[in-house]
């Protein structure tokens, strides 16, 4: 029963975190809500019995995107300033 | 407004296409078909502990080649493009800050913690949750962190290029080896079976797992390297 | 029909993902932020793909324990599309990556990132 | 057996106190950097409280958890360390109530580079 708790909990945070990343106009906020749903997204692995799933989402999926999303994003933006 | 209800039907159409899934859902009491003889049989068959690994490795081998190669190409074509736009900026001086002291230090002893841990996840693949491409990509972030704490510092692209290709031509000799003195591509009867449930078991598996983390690790490391090297500029 | 159990949780919140991330990508102007539609189009499949494998009351596939290791097919939930789940998160990445990289280059091409102001293929 | 499980429930219980004050101090606290400093004290704190329950509960995990606990109180630390600077060179203001700004006499002093106008 508890799990199942955690389990709506987490599909409302997720949810919640997909449309701030989709309708955000600030471009660092929504890569950071993007992460964010990935993150739960490996809680909700564990709760699904796939702890293999739940480590690669967790590294890859949360970790490695964000830090190349945010790579690119910050040399665009010095391109841009550079104009 | 065509626009709008353009996306609007092609939204629905989306929805329609799933729905059944959802809506035909009903829970499973056991396994059925090609899940179940993998279940029953793979402790005979593979001998790994860990069947995510067994499917992931042995039953499914050919996906692993294919998706090796994926990455391989995506890593290739993400180090052209960087490669093309990096040559009209002579200047490498960093815009980065210099980073603490604190930084500098904690990083030291972090990275090989953190390498120790992704090492250990692919050693340990067919026994423990964890395998090849988790241990790859933590070994990937252990080196981004190294890369994110030293922005000034230049790293070479050799040594992760020389990784990775000799760790994917022995994955795929491998493979064949298995073609040669077992049953069939990627087969892990190669080597001995070993006793069920210890870290010297499963054949061939752990060799592979080791091939696959080290060729996934080195690829990832290419790729954010690659970022971080083109983030110079004059 | 079970409502109110993880996995039928888990599908529809997956559904919702992928339905939003499809949204993102068709709505939305900026590259970075199609891409990131990608991203949660890519996430919600993989939810929808493990939830599809789950039985209840089952343990992960890993046959640690002596008394999972007879009759293991009433005892563990579906390892296959996990396997699945795990190449394809990886290859996800790989390709999220080339797709920020062809942002870039569009960027340093046009000096822009909105899409209606790629006209060279219009007539 | 029992005497060692009530113990580390009892540190666990203590942990988790400790993780909900610095959840309280996140809410409570003006500024950026107070809040920084309760959240990554008091969760650094929590969580090594709660590994060191969990040894109590489980003592065959004493090796894991004991490279757990290092872990997360080196790592912890320096990554708010980390991100309190950059997010005061980025600009972010401090609260009204501070008295003492070092950073920024060590700046005035040209011991640490100044804010970035690139970024």
């Amino acid at each position: 029963m508890i799990y199942l708790i955690i389990a709506i909990v987490l599909g409302i945070i997720m949810l919640v975190a997909a449309v701030i990343a989709v309708y955000n106009k600030d471009l660092k906020t929504a890569i950071i809500a993007a992460g964010v749903t990935s993150l739960f997204a490996s809680v909700l692995y564990v709760l699904l019995a796939a702890p293999d799933v739940a480590l690669t989402e967790a590294s890859i999926g949360s970790g490695l995107t964000t830090l190349i999303f945010f790579y690119v994003y910050n040399k665009i933006r010095r391109n841009n300033a550079q104009e | 407004m065509l626009r709008n209800s353009l996306i609007l039907l092609v939204l629905l159409g989306f929805a329609a296409a799933i729905f059944p899934l959802l809506h035909s859902y009903e829970a499973k009491d056991a396994l059925t078909g090609v899940a179940e003889h993998y279940a029953n049989y793979g402790k005979e068959e593979v001998g790994a502990a860990n069947l995510v690994s067994a499917v992931v490795v042995t039953y499914r081998g050919f996906d692993t080649l294919g998706e090796v190669t994926i990455l391989f190409l995506a890593s290739a074509v993400i180090g052209l493009f960087l490669k093309a736009s990096e040559t009209y900026t002579k200047d490498t001086r960093s815009v980065f800050f210099k980073s603490t002291e604190i930084l500098v230090t904690a990083s030291r002893l972090l990275v090989p913690m953190i390498l120790l841990l992704g090492v250990y996840i692919f050693i340990n693949g067919h026994l423990t949750p964890g395998g090849g491409f988790q241990g790859g990509a933590v070994i990937a972030s252990a080196f981004a962190l190294l890369l994110l704490s030293r922005p000034q510092k230049h790293f070479s692209h050799k040594v992760i290029s020389v990784v990775e290709s000799i760790s994917g031509i022995s994955f795929v000799f491998i493979g064949l080896l298995g073609v040669l003195l077992a049953g069939g591509f990627l087969d892990n009867h190669i080597l001995a079976m070993g006793k069920f449930g210890t870290l010297l078991s499963a054949g061939a598996i752990p060799i592979i797992y080791i091939l696959i983390g080290l060729k996934v690790g080195s690829e990832l490391t290419g790729i954010v390297r690659n970022l971080k090297e083109s983030q110079k500029e004059g | 029909m079970q409502l109110f159990s993880i996995e039928y949780i888990s599908l529809v919140v997956g559904f919702l993902i992928l339905l939003i991330g499809i949204w993102g990508i068709l709505t939305r102007k900026n590259i970075l932020k199609m891409v990131i539609g990608f991203s949660l189009f890519d996430t919600g499949t993989h939810i929808i793909i493990v939830a599809l494998g789950y039985v209840k009351n089952k343990t992960a596939p890993i046959l640690n324990q002596p008394d999972l290791q007879t009759d293991t097919a009433h005892k563990i939930v579906d390892p296959v599309p996990q396997a699945l789940v795990l190449t394809a998160i990886v290859i996800g990445l790989g390709v999220t990556a080339l797709m920020l990289v062809y942002a870039m280059k569009l960027h340093n091409e046009k000096k822009t990132l909105n899409i209606q102001n790629y006209k060279d293929l219009k007539w | 057996m029992e005497i060692l499980k009530i113990i580390g429930a009892v540190i666990t219980l203590m942990g988790s106190i400790a993780l909900f004050l610095g959840a309280l101090g996140l809410v409570r606290m003006p500024d950026l950097y107070n809040r920084i400093q309760t959240g990554t004290k008091a969760s650094t704190f929590g969580t090594v409280l709660t590994l060191l329950g969990l040894i109590f509960i489980f003592p065959g995990w004493v090796g894991k958890l004991f490279i757990l606990m290092l872990f997360v109180g080196i790592s912890n630390p320096v990554s708010s360390h980390v991100l309190a600077r950059n997010a005061y060179r980025y600009g972010v203001p401090l609260s009204d109530k501070t008295t003492v700004d070092r950073l920024a006499e060590d700046i005035e002093n040209k011991e640490v580079e100044p804010v970035n106008n690139a970024l």
